[in-house]
């Protein structure tokens, strides 16, 4: 059964739907000014793309200003518990292959209570799209700091700054076998839909991780890589198979260190050039670590590479199974091992 | 040689051994061979925690008890009639419970000075010896080497060869009880059949063990023990976890649902999970999760996706899933919950049984968080157990928790199989349109909208067109599950969830009472695995000419509608249970009814004749 | 001009406006000046779940309510007196609990067509001009306009202007009642203390206000309120959440123990955690953790280590906490769980109070595990319940759950400050050489060797010499805590476990029972945040004629041991709570009375006039 | 109060107490054969070398056949529960900075059920050591798989075949920020003693993986490294500052590859000189990942760079705020904000 949807699915529409059709009725609560609308507006600019029914869509979310997300699209949705949203979509996406199915979660929710989930999910490489709105602070509990904020951070609950080495997420995600890891900005809507599209071509898990401005307890986290006076100098753009040059009209490059990772180059130096299908995780993990070495944060897909999704590899090992054994019959299953037969006493009536 | 067999109604068998001599394996052969015989039986696997303690000390003991009869049994026995001990610490670790008069069976070989050291006996002295068995008819057998001689024709090292002693015990109790052997030599086939001098040398040393009883004096003529009536039907043996793995296929086949199961392994309910992972043509799809909040959640999102969705884990298990069953208290989804009770609290007594689980069961969330709760009562009950929560699940959209113990999930009895239409049609009847209008009268989807008759709302699942809808922890509104802060809704949804478990009663049969005489003024009320134990005991006191009812409850939340009534009947209501009382506490605390509590929470089942004097002492006093 | 002033007794006023209108700093201001000015006063938040809504909707409104009196209060009041409406929606939400005859003051200029059409009023159509407000006192004044004209001497955009209208509020309602001004400019002066331009335009706004009221007629002459009579003390107004963390503070002081809070942020406990981090130079330390899971793992981690380990949570955390709970009960080391309730299940109404954790503080673990649990009944007495909590965990070495919930954490009341000399001692007497002897005569350390008198074990830190012992979550030998599989230890572990906790009521003073009159038939029972309804209804029933006797229970386990025989005192007893009953089921289940349960799940207090309704019917009926 | 240790500390012993006085009166209840046994041996027989004395020295366990070490020890020791023994010794480290504790844990502890407190322990660099005893399997259980288990593998709960891609645990550390990752194997003593004495002088978390045999449900798993047949083929023993040579005589080499990573080179190549302490995690990572590009298993110390201790940056900020503010007093606390006095009536009792 597994392995036959449940329901015949509609085909894709004829007409696809528009982004209007992925508005839901429901007031959006996010503060003025919130990141989240930009990247909500992104998301539904950007799902008529899939060619897909709205009902053949579902998005799952944990808890946070960002998890209320599901609400304001017409597409399934689940606002499930803090943190445990990459394993409820788990147990939708293997059994449910027919469907796309998107996680939205928060820094804290993702990263925090929830960093086991997403290492699994992504050491599985279960088929979900998962959207990580990074503002580096909790939000929805108005202002502690996060597992993305920086040490030295004075928040409600660190008065004297906080003390903890952030993690980097696009790191953890390649140390724990993620095939897709990308980054983009709540602010540019075009490279924020170009990656989303890159996420959903993907077989398998996608992690993106959206720099997420949170107005009122984080403002300005990413300014630098937005305000047009600094961003050229921060913010490297990826393209696979482009040679990784930034700063002004493209003058800086990234050049490989004798030990393995990148680091500014001169503008002269050959410029490394972006490889994001090799099956090696280092080139993406050095590219993670090179703000570290003094380089500009890059943003794009930092590794795409495909490798066998657990949704795939469940409903084939299903598949391969019922096609030795045949499908299942509960009488033989209830009447199987030793079994042994009370007669009915002679001449009472058979059943 | 011809001797005298003696009859008798029925014998209790412990086979104890160090964890790697293949008690357990010896245990299930004899299980399968008295019920093939045609007796009733009732088993109890007891192992310790560690995998393999180290070799011949006592907490490495692993034992096996199987009770046999000519009639109806509902427990492995209090005491064994005949005590196998492979080694000296597996004499020490059962001696305690041992009546005099009682067989025991010793392998002599065992009984080295270095052995008995290990099994903490002072040095120097054997029990064999020492006349401390004065009053057990002591059979001292030298197994190790009459296996090994038995087995000189095959070329096996010395060490495999010794292994065989097991097969030998076997073959040796066969005889005394005159087993049928012939499914013990097929199994040994197939279980060996890559190795078929292996299988040879296992049937070798059984059928040896089998020729030591005809030939020798010691043993007599062995005993018989005449088959049971039985309803007619087919029957075979089956454990608790296997019935309850079976349950679950059943009745997700009969809602014609697929099966999926989020775990995490935990002691004593793996089996479930393993024997389900080896049934994927049944559409039953298995994920052993990264713990067990990813478990129930993964089965949660499979439920939100249209499968039944399944978790299945032990006492510290629930515990991590608490926040997730309250999710889906919110969300009003169908989930079994199955827990496999075990000693507490925390990591407590892993492999020993308790019942203690029941209030966590039902209060171990934050909020007013009702979920039905039922509790199977013996291995074969787990079948229709598992069957009942997957009505209730579905039926209701709500989860479920199915209670099991250790005891159940490990020991094993006949079971009558069922017809596949025997089984209740459970009907998951997933909406597929609007079923409401919208405020200008335009159809519309309201997933909170509610049956009038289960108050269950529509499942509607992805895929389903025009039904597209979100939900999600926080309170919603009544119809419509929109986020609904207000006060009155909240009131309203909170009472609401409540009254949708109390419907269950409405659908529950009427609770069977065994009163043979019909004059009780005693009740003694069980719920779980206490059944076995507690039937055996009201029998003996009826035996005895003492009048005493007996009525089991299956469901603990709801409680059956006639509950009250039946409590109110008797004079003295006595509650016996493998905790400190729990079941006891909600009847007082629902019911005007002074019932009184008899506990014990020693990570084993009640002893029958423990059970039997307490009833006798409340059944003279009324 | 010289105006009549009118005196009243108390008064209850309702600031309400958008998310972003400053109300709660407002309320506090408010509540600070009536407290120094000697009124007694009670004060209830209510904000939404959302950080901040879209500006003008239903859902973005968040208010103040704050009752203040000339005698002793002990709710916010059921409704207000007099409603500040800084737009529509704050006006539309709050309208439907206001009595006729209220004040109502509204920001005219926020009562724009597009923001009448954002509050969900027909368009076209203001509640100003319909006559729909025909009743109330409306005092509709141009807030807005006002404040940026008395600011307009200021250097400042329109948006920051504007947004001094709440002080403007303030200046209005200060002059109705009264109010001592100049703590308020001292508390602007200093928030705004490194931009002096923004603190002069608040004290302007301020200013302008009182002013505004002083010349206008609208107000007549305000109102005057007396000061209440008090014991003698000093007092300050202090929250909930601020109150238990001063309480855990002053604890561990008096213990001599640093305090390690181990926590994950949640609605609405995360304040204590706040609060804590501020403290660090009484050897407080916070650890803000990954999860709920590991802030109790790491408090309990640090318990081991000798400091006094607390975790701080909701109810959802307290779900996750449950499996680690048990380790603590089986550890038996001191650890306080703070569950601040929330409404439920799941996420439920985050910044809204409920009662609904009482069972699961009790029974959310796998097996036997008792916990003692303790409630607090105002924001006050937060403090004195976190002392208590403190003083059961080291005294018994046991986890304690202390439960508050959203009401008391964000409401506040003015409260004596204690001497610390008032505060109980608590020792907590680390063991520091060995306790038992060896069978051989050798002194050893025995880690579960109990205390007589109060069944605690030894508590030897590491780096304690000769004391090294090992601890762990499987069950343990009596006295030397090894691993133990046995049935009679297990069964005698429980047992004591549940015993210490008992225990604990030896040492409880005797239940206080407010019967004025000494002839009360009828007790009404409570626990928790309900104390301050029950009583200000209890005193209205009286005031009528009526008597009735009221208790209050801070420790739901163990009971006072006194409670069985005052229940047993009264023809009738009723148990209101903020959940389905769940106390009540509790005193049933434990005592032969058939208590009364009266239950409201609405995520806010129980009004005044529901109680006493419901008092004067059951007392009428004895 | 948290900065000064509760009890005086012994001094160190002037006769430093030798492996026997580490024992305890436990009996061992692993299962005969069981790698645990080595691994115990070796932990006995380094102890000694800490120069601390028992009391001082804390083990921290979850539950698993590996999770029963502290019973076997005579320091102070907790078993505690599933997956929590990172989050329980966090506790203890950063409230008592003078203990050496130490945390043990199995490849189901660590990496499943308590991944999360894993990497965050690695994330802040608390000062604990961690012995993770990786038997790719679930032994307490009775034999399901685990996160390090190979795909393909048929196990109790997989007996179709496993269908998750196993994590690489140094990789993962390293993703988390961890300063400090080795490997050793259970029967090499030597070697494994060698890799605790460097994670003991390692000031903050160092994760140690040890390849360990569970003869009963998953024998042989490591045979490969340690049979004298293979394993010179198949084991990269690291050295820092040492070129990266193996295979019989050490006629293999490892060199870098253009994007970064490490792959076999030939036997004239100039090996790659292992530098455990660079700053960058670069290298160790491509370390990491060697087995995958068909070079051999390294064992010894990836990675080992110092950066500020989770516990030593709580002690000084408390410190600070201790000598910038004073002591707490409780009755100035309690006596804070705004106050007024209700006086006594006039001729009554003072107090
Ligand atoms: C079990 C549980 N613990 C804690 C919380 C409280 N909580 C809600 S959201 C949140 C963190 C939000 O931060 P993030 O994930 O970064 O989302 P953001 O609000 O910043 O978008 C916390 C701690 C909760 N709801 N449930
Ligand atoms: C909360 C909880 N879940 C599950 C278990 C059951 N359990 C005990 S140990 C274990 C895994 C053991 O594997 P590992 O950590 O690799 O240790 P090993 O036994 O292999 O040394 C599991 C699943 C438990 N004790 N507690
Ligand atoms: S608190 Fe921050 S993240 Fe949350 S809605 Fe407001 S601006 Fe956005
Ligand atoms: S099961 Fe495996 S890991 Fe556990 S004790 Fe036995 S051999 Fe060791
Ligand atoms: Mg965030
Ligand atoms: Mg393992």
């Amino acid at each position: 059964m597994s392995d036959t949807p449940l329901l015949t699915i509609a085909e894709r529409p004829a007409s696809p739907p528009s982004a209007r059709d992925f508005r839901s009725d429901q007031e959006v609560r996010w503060c003025p000014g919130c990141g989240d609308y930009a990247i909500l507006a992104a998301v539904q600019g950007f799902l008529p793309e899939l060619g897909l029914r709205r009902e053949n869509i579902v998005f799952v979310s944990g808890i946070g200003c960002s998890s209320r997300f599901p609400y304001y699209l017409d597409t399934y949705g689940m606002h499930s518990i803090h943190g445990r949203a990459p394993a409820i979509a788990t147990g939708l996406a293997v059994s449910r292959p027919d469907l796309s199915v998107w996680v939205v979660t928060g820094d804290g929710d993702a990263l925090s209570i929830g960093g086991n989930h997403l290492i699994h999910a992504l050491r599985r490489n279960v088929n979900l799209k998962i959207l990580l709105f990074n503002n580096r602070i909790y939000g929805l509990t108005k202002g502690q700091y996060s597992p993305t904020s920086e040490t030295g951070k004075i928040t409600k609950s660190t008065p004297e700054g906080s003390l903890d080495h952030p993690f980097n997420p696009v790191s953890l995600a390649l140390g724990a076998e993620a095939g897709f890891v990308a980054r983009t900005l709540d602010s540019d809507r075009k490279h924020l839909t170009s990656v989303l599209r890159a996420a959903a071509a993907h077989e398998g898990t996608a992690l993106v991780e959206i720099y997420q401005n949170c107005n009122i307890f984080n403002d300005g986290a990413f300014e630098r890589l937005k305000a047009p006076g600094t961003r050229d100098e921060h913010v490297l753009r990826l393209e696979h198979g482009a040679p990784m040059r930034y700063g002004p009209a493209g003058v800086r490059t990234v050049v490989r260190d004798p030990g393995g990772g990148l680091r500014p180059g001169a503008a002269d130096d050959a410029a490394v050039v972006h490889d994001a299908h090799t099956s090696d995780p280092v080139p993406a993990f050095a590219l993670s670590r090179l703000p570290e070495a003094g380089g500009p944060t890059p943003i794009g897909v930092f590794r795409s590479v495909r490798r066998p999704t657990y949704d795939g590899a469940v409903a084939e090992q299903g598949r391969r199974v019922r096609a030795a054994r045949g499908p299942g019959s509960v009488a033989d299953l209830l009447g199987g091992g030793d079994t042994w037969t009370v007669p009915a006493p002679f001449g009472s009536e058979a059943r | 040689m011809s001797q005298r067999v003696t009859s008798v109604s029925r014998v209790v068998i412990r086979f104890a051994g160090d964890s790697g001599d293949g008690m357990q394996l010896v245990g299930d052969r004899f299980t399968a061979q008295s019920t093939l015989f045609g007796n009733d039986v009732s088993t109890f696997p007891d192992f310790p925690a560690e995998i393999r303690a180290p070799g011949g000390t006592l907490p490495g003991v692993s034992a096996f008890q199987i009770q046999f009869a000519d009639h109806s049994v509902s427990t492995p026995g209090d005491a064994a009639d005949v005590l196998v001990a492979m080694n000296p610490a597996a004499l020490r670790a059962n001696l305690g419970g041992l009546p005099r008069g009682a067989d025991v069976i010793v392998d002599t070989d065992e009984f080295t000075g270095r052995n008995l050291v290990k099994a903490g006996y002072p040095a120097g002295v054997s029990p064999l010896a020492d006349g401390s068995l004065a009053g057990y008819r002591v059979h001292a057998v030298a197994l190790t080497a009459l296996t090994v001689g038995a087995l000189r024709s095959f070329d096996l090292p010395r060490r495999d060869a010794e292994r065989g002693r097991n097969m030998f015990a076997l073959g040796l109790l066969s005889w005394m009880y005159h087993r049928p052997t012939e499914a013990t030599v097929a199994f040994l086939r197939e279980k060996f059949a890559r190795r078929p001098e292996l299988a040879a040398a296992n049937v070798a040393a059984f059928t040896a063990g089998w020729n030591y009883g005809e030939t020798t004096e010691s043993f007599g003529g062995g005993y018989r023990v005449a088959s049971a009536p039985r309803e007619p039907g087919r029957y075979r043996t089956i454990t608790g976890n296997r019935a309850l793995a079976y349950g679950l296929i059943a009745a997700a086949d009969r809602a014609g649902l697929p099966l999926f199961l989020g775990s995490y392994p935990i002691t004593p309910a793996s089996d479930i999970l393993h024997e389900l992972s080896r049934q994927r043509h049944f559409g039953v799809t298995t994920f052993q999760a990264e713990d067990e909040i990813a478990g129930i959640g993964a089965a949660l999102g499979a439920s939100f996706g249209g499968s039944l969705g399944v978790t299945t884990t032990s006492g510290p298990g629930l515990a991590l899933k608490s926040e997730t069953i309250g999710l889906a208290v919110s969300l009003e989804l169908p989930l079994v919950i199955v827990d496999v009770q075990r000693g507490g609290p925390s990591t407590g007594l892993p492999t020993k049984t308790e019942q203690s689980d029941l209030l966590q069961a039902l209060y171990g969330r934050n909020g007013e968080s009702p979920v039905p709760v039922l509790a199977a009562s013996s291995p074969g009950d787990c079948f229709g157990a598992a069957v009942e929560a997957v009505r209730i699940a579905v039926t209701y959209r709500t989860p479920v928790v199915l209670l099991s113990d250790g005891y159940l999930a490990n020991g094993s009895e006949p079971w009558r199989v069922p017809e596949v239409d025997e089984l209740p049609v459970i009907a998951p009847a997933f909406a597929t349109g609007p079923n409401a209008v919208d405020a200008d009268g335009t159809p519309c989807f309201q997933p909170y909208l509610r049956d009038p008759d289960t108050l269950a709302r529509p499942w509607a699942v992805p895929g389903t067109p025009g039904l597209e809808h979100r939900v999600g922890g926080l309170e919603k509104a009544d119809r419509t599950g929109e986020i609904s802060y207000d006060a009155a809704n909240h009131d309203h949804m909170v009472r609401t969830r409540r009254a949708k478990v109390d419907r269950i009663a409405r659908g529950l049969p009427p609770l069977v009472v065994d009163d043979p005489g019909g004059r009780a003024e005693v009740l003694v009320l069980g719920w779980g695995s206490t059944a076995g134990p507690i039937a055996a005991a009201c029998t003996e006191v009826r035996a005895a000419g003492g009048a005493v009812a007996r009525a089991h409850l299956r469901h603990l939340d709801p409680f059956p509608a006639d509950l009250g009534e039946l409590l109110g009947r008797y004079r003295r209501v006595l509650v016996p249970e493998m905790n400190l009382g729990q079941l006891a506490g909600l009847l007082r605390a629902r019911y005007p009814v002074d019932v009184e509590s008899l506990t014990q929470v020693r990570g084993m089942p009640f002893k029958v004749a423990e059970l039997r004097t307490a009833i006798e002492k409340v059944a003279a006093d009324v």
